[in-house]
């Protein structure tokens, strides 16, 4: 039964420890007027604020009418997703913490737990790229230390319009300092992600960012304000009038010409007040003065607040003339709803608040007692002693009505999904023309440009640093690891999005699984337009339960997300963008596999089958600029078995070489096996032969799921075969590594290529330097 | 062999920089910026990171840090002293090495792997390399330029005084070898003496097969080395 | 024509957070300047323009701010002109 | 005593490669902006001081200046005070 059904009416009397029934709030001078249309204003529909009144037995003060908007904003809320997501497989052995908290947490062994979450900062960073992904940084942090956890890396998954625009450039560029400039400066190593570029994402910004954060089991605390009479104390930064109604703005499509208005909800992040948060939570938290820590986060003190006493069924009382104020004479409405960045919640235990205290005054931050938690489950807001809000605070975080609407395929889509791809198997220019293009394509290329913006191998645990198929990172003082990839291509989840949020659950996980890591979990961030069109709520819907079948059969349980609705722009809306941050764990890093090449004479094998799908793919967009067909379907139960396959050959150590095959298709996959890392030695040669019955084209850049590439000694080979067999995967021998100073040469039944490695690698190393460099 | 790490609030290779002393044989412990005395330490290192933010300019106000005058003194006295990375542009602010770091000529933060030529082996920091070798190891920096007047770098090759400069894997000193601008190459430096060193990449991030490099240990057992030789005399 | 330096000074917009001016403002007190109430840091931008006179040299590098020089989102920008140097450096 | 809006500049010592200003110079001329001849990028600094007189207000910032705000390997920088305000920001 929610909690709104409930009603209001153990609320108000007298508990035991409570305090007495007081005064419902009158108005505060000043405060305008409740009408229609400022509760439109507030995004509140007829029937919401109907409820809030049912809520309080009254109409709603200012102050919180500011509050319930922010509550029950789409971001807060998930009004719209919340009965979708509640079919998400979420549970397994492992997982310690599912969906609900500030991160998911696993346990990963050796008597650790991984705290991971993955958060969208898309409207802040269409509005201000550095800043907007600075802070983004920053928000995701706090979600990992306030549950007790060390950062210990973060990944970035990111999409753009095309490149070839001056307006996404200024974009990207921005958004990549910001991400690097806040994580560098925090000490944080990036270990991956991912970057698309495609006209789907034109006016709006794709911006995910992800933390995995590691604690001792024991570490791990929750967010909640438990414990009557202990006290609240904000933390770390002071509060001004940034970002107020970022919440709200969050959840509302950007239009045309609305800069101006969005200007003052731009927020500036401050990554050494960050580092020092993080160092102050994570010391306060083992001293065991505290029995609660949350970020103020979107929606700041009002969700802080009133989430930690909805999750522990207390209440809490706060004066705002005690939070300490960047700027002068804010309203409680304003101090309440303010987003200022680096700022804490902190529920101290009664006595202990000095102590806090001196924790923080060693790593120079603020602390001001607020106010204490209660019995009498109310969300408590004075204002010099003046009651300025008093709202019930489980009705407010669970009461937030929601909606399930109704969805339906876009026609635009279906036709291109339907569309006949084969007229376009013939490559205009020929077929190494569009092996080039596709392997130069900003989507295929090195993102080199990108990480080597980000302080990849700070705490020298970066076994595995961003270029290969996942990054992975060493539990301290172990040879246990953590893999952890993010993929979602946007394409095929336009095309078709239950079968592309398959893909990219496959692909995530295919892509832990080829360093020799067992994936084991996911969170994910649902990237969408307004859910009020039935045919986004209808790519909501698909992708989710695509998500939903996926984990299931790969047994890697959702541990928690986020959802972004309204990424619009006058109208139109992104590729529905289901991103999925996979976690895996690694137990001997000593069988970790990489994706490069390694000796002449090593034999090259397919894992899988190809079945030449072009749908979607990087080649029809690539050359013929064309994004239609079904993407490639996913058969999880041979998906399954490869990658079972896939660590039983690493565990053995039978590999050389493993790489997953998915953006730009074999062909992709054959010249960063090639080539190798950036700045390493040269890359070796190849030579591969393939007997498939399809279309070159189809043939080297389809992008089915359910393929990897291995290479092995071959003395190793009859193993690796073995192993297949074992497992029924496909495998057939496709050539041999030819070492250094040879071409990869590819030969198909009705053709054959010869590419030099110099030709790649400009290609492949150069395509998004020579972007952004000459276009500046 | 008592190594101090000292900790600025922003320091964020401190650990390393334990580990790669505790690998190498020595015995680190931390000291807190706000301490005013190293404790008996054998020798210093000031680690990487951003002490205080650095939004000013790197080093700037870690210079003034409360423990800063006891590293001073210590150096002043002989005492070896090592600074990396942003530690190296602490070093500078305070004046105990000559020049500075400025901003990237890429205008980029930069983090990837740098090849460096081992210029003296002569050095307390360097006996366990070979003089010309190549050594590969990661840099991560926005503002590891460096730059010093005329007279202050012709004072410094000449008194060859350039420890490492960057290098292609053949050893060569060129432009394309060079990651930010730093004139004349200059990854690393010593003082006159030759006890003060500071460099811009990280022998801190290269002390283990499993992390791509082993190429940052020598710097380590070299610097323990000579604590224990002094130990003995 | 002549040849100006155009002194372009960007700084912060009121109301946003301003983490340099803030850690230097926290430097300064703990070096015990307490005469110092707050610090605000922006951007001083030197360009030698050729034209006809201090405003067309002015206006010019104005354009050049809106467009790129300056972000409207987050700065606010003061343009002066002056012939023959004036610049701090 | 009152309270002056102390205006600090701080820019790159003529004769060293500023990085900064060369990009701005090379970004400007891609737009077609080529009057520019020059840019330099140095830092405004601008501080609320409490003091007796504009003079004593500018004298203590540069004290801070010599001791923190500038590097003097690298930067020069000129300061100047006002009362009430005068800051762009
Ligand atoms: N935004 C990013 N941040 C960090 N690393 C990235 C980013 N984008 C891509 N990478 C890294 O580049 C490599 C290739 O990424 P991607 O093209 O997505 O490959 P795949 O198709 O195998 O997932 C991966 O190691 C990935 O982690
Ligand atoms: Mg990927």
């Amino acid at each position: 039964m929610m909690a709104a059904d409930r009603d209001a009416s153990g609320y108000g009397t007298t508990q035991a420890g409570g305090t007495a029934t007081i005064a419902p709030p009158e108005p505060r001078p000043g405060d305008p007027p409740i009408t229609p249309e400022l509760v439109d204003d507030h995004g509140l529909s007829p029937d919401e604020f109907a409820q809030i009144r049912r809520i309080l037995g009254r109409d709603p003060t200012f102050t919180e009418l500011g509050v319930f908007s922010a509550m029950w904003s789409e971001h807060c809320g998930y009004k719209n997703s919340k009965r979708m997501l509640r079919l998400l497989p979420t549970q397994a052995p492992w997982v310690i913490q599912g969906p609900g908290e500030n991160a998911g947490v696993i346990d990963v062994g050796g008597g650790y737990a991984l705290a991971f979450k993955i958060e969208s900062h898309n409207h802040p960073s269409a509005v201000e790229p550095y800043q907007g992904a600075a802070t983004g940084i920053g928000g995701i942090l706090r979600d990992v230390f306030t549950m007790g956890a060390r950062p210990v890396a973060t990944l970035n998954s990111l999409h753009f319009g095309d490149l070839e625009r001056p307006r996404v450039r200024y974009l990207f560029g921005g958004v990549v300092k910001g991400i690097g400039d806040y994580g560098n400066c925090v000490g944080i190593p990036s270990t991956g992600g991912e970057v698309y570029f495609d006209r789907g994402y034109e006016e709006n910004p794709i911006v995910n960012a992800m933390c995995l954060g590691l604690m001792r089991k024991e570490e791990l605390i929750r967010g909640t304000a438990e414990g009557v009479g202990n006290t609240l104390m904000a933390v770390g930064a002071r509060t001004g009038r940034d970002g107020i109604h970022g919440a709200t703005f969050a959840s509302e499509e950007l239009s045309e010409g609305d800069d101006e208005a969005s200007r003052p909800q731009v927020q500036v992040g401050d990554p050494f007040t960050e580092k020092l948060l993080l160092e102050a939570s994570l010391e306060l938290i083992a001293s065991g003065h505290i029995v609660g820590i949350q970020d103020m986060g979107a929606a700041g003190l009002t969700s802080s607040g009133a989430e930690m006493a909805g999750r522990s069924g207390t209440g809490v009382e706060m004066d705002v003339a005690l939070v300490p104020v960047r700027e002068e004479g804010m309203t409680p409405y304003e101090i309440l709803l303010s987003e200022s960045q680096e700022r804490m919640l902190v529920v101290a235990a009664a006595g202990r608040e000095d102590a806090v205290r001196e924790i923080l005054e060693k790593w120079e931050l603020e602390a001001e007692t607020i106010g204490h938690v209660t019995a009498s489950g109310a969300f408590r807001v004075l204002e010099d002693g003046v009651v300025v809000a008093d709202i019930p605070a489980l009705p407010l975080t669970e009461g937030c009505p929601t909606y399930e609407r109704p969805g339906e395929e876009g026609d635009e889509v279906r036709s291109l999904r339907t569309m006949d791809i084969a007229p376009h198997e013939e490559p205009p220019a020929g077929l190494r023309d569009a092996f080039l293009r596709v392997v130069g394509s900003p989507n295929v290329a090195s993102k080199q440009w990108v990480y080597e913006q980000y302080d990849t191998t700070v705490r020298a645990n970066s076994i595995e640093r961003p270029g290969g198929d996942a990054g992975v990172i060493r539990i301290p003082g172990t040879n246990r690891g953590i893999a952890a990839s993010t993929d979602c291509n946007g394409r095929h989840t336009y095309l078709n999005p239950r079968v592309g949020a398959m893909g990219a659950v496959a692909e995530a996980a295919r892509n832990v699984a080829c360093t020799g890591a067992v994936p084991m979990a996911i969170t994910n961030c649902l990237n969408f337009g307004s859910p009020l069109k039935p045919h986004i709520m209808h790519q909501f819907r698909e992708a989710v339960l695509g998500m939903r079948d996926a984990c299931g059969y790969l047994e890697t349980p959702v541990t928690g997300g986020n959802v972004s609705f309204y990424n619009e722009t006058d109208g139109k809306a992104v590729y529905p963008t289901p991103v999925i941050g996979m976690i895996g764990v690694m137990e001997d890093l000593d069988t970790i596999v990489r994706h490069p090449f390694q000796d002449a004479g090593d034999a090259i094998l397919l894992l899988g089958t190809n079945t030449g799908e072009l749908g979607g793919s990087e080649y029809l967009y690539a050359v013929h600029d064309l994004v239609a067909g079904e993407p490639p379907g996913v058969d999880l139960a041979a998906e399954r078995a490869l990658q079972r396959c896939i660590l039983a050959m690493a565990a053995r150590r039978v590999l050389k070489s493993a790489h997953d095959i998915a953006s730009g298709g074999l062909a992709a996959t054959l010249t960063e096996s090639c080539l190798g890392r950036p700045r390493k030695g040269d890359g070796v040669g190849a030579s591969v032969r393939f007997e498939d019955d399809l279309p070159d084209t189809a043939l080297l850049f389809g992008e089915d799921h359910g393929r990897i590439v291995v290479s092995c000694a071959p003395g190793d080979e009859a193993s690796v075969r073995g192993l297949a067999a074992d497992y029924g995967v496909p495998c057939a021998r496709i050539g041999t590594v030819t070492g250094k100073g040879s071409p990869l040469r590819i030969e198909t039944p009705t053709a054959a290529l010869q590419l030099g490695l110099d030709t790649l690698r400009e290609r492949y190393f150069g395509a998004i330097p020579g972007i952004m460099n000459e276009a500046g | 062999m008592n190594v101090a790490i000292i900790t600025f609030p922003g320091s964020n290779c401190d650990q390393d920089c334990h580990r790669s002393v505790d690998v190498a044989g020595g015995s680190p412990s931390y000291v807190w910026h706000r301490e005013t005395s190293l404790g008996g330490a054998d020798a210093v290192i000031v680690p990487g990171g951003f002490a205080h933010g650095d939004y000013l300019r790197p080093g700037a106000i870690a210079r003034f840090s409360p423990i800063m005058d006891a590293v001073i003194d210590f150096a002043r006295g002989g005492g070896l002293v090592v600074g990396i990375c942003n530690g190296f542009q602490v070093l500078c602010e305070a004046g105990l090495l000559p020049g500075a770091l400025l901003r990237n000529e890429s205008l980029r933060f930069q983090s990837h792997d740098c090849r460096m030529r081992v210029e003296r082996a002569d050095t307390v920091y360097t006996s366990e390399y070979r003089e010309g070798q190549v050594i590969r190891m990661p840099l991560s920096h926005a503002d590891g330029n460096y730059y010093a007047d005329p007279e202050t770098l012709a004072e410094l090759e000449d008194g060859g005084r350039v420890v490492f400069r960057y290098c292609d894997a053949g050893g060569a000193v060129s432009d394309a070898a060079n990651p930010n601008g730093s004139l004349n190459n200059i990854g690393g430096i010593v003082n006159e003496r030759g006890n003060v060193l500071g460099m811009m990449p990280h022998p801190d991030r290269a002390f283990d097969p499993a992390l791509g490099s082993v190429d940052g240990l020598p710097l380590f057992t070299s610097l323990v080395g000579a604590l224990a030789r002094a130990e003995v005399a | 024509m002549s040849r100006f330096t155009v002194e372009l000074l960007v700084t912060p917009r009121p109301g946003l957070l301003d983490p340099q001016g803030k850690a230097i403002h926290h430097a300064l007190s703990s070096l015990g300047y307490d005469a110092v109430d707050e610090v605000r840091v922006g951007k001083a931008i030197y360009l030698e323009v050729t034209a006809a006179t201090p405003e067309a040299a002015r206006e010019r590098v104005e354009e050049m701010c809106r467009k790129l020089l300056a972000n409207p989102v987050t700065e606010d920008f003061r343009v002066t002109a002056s012939q023959n140097g004036g610049a701090a450096g």
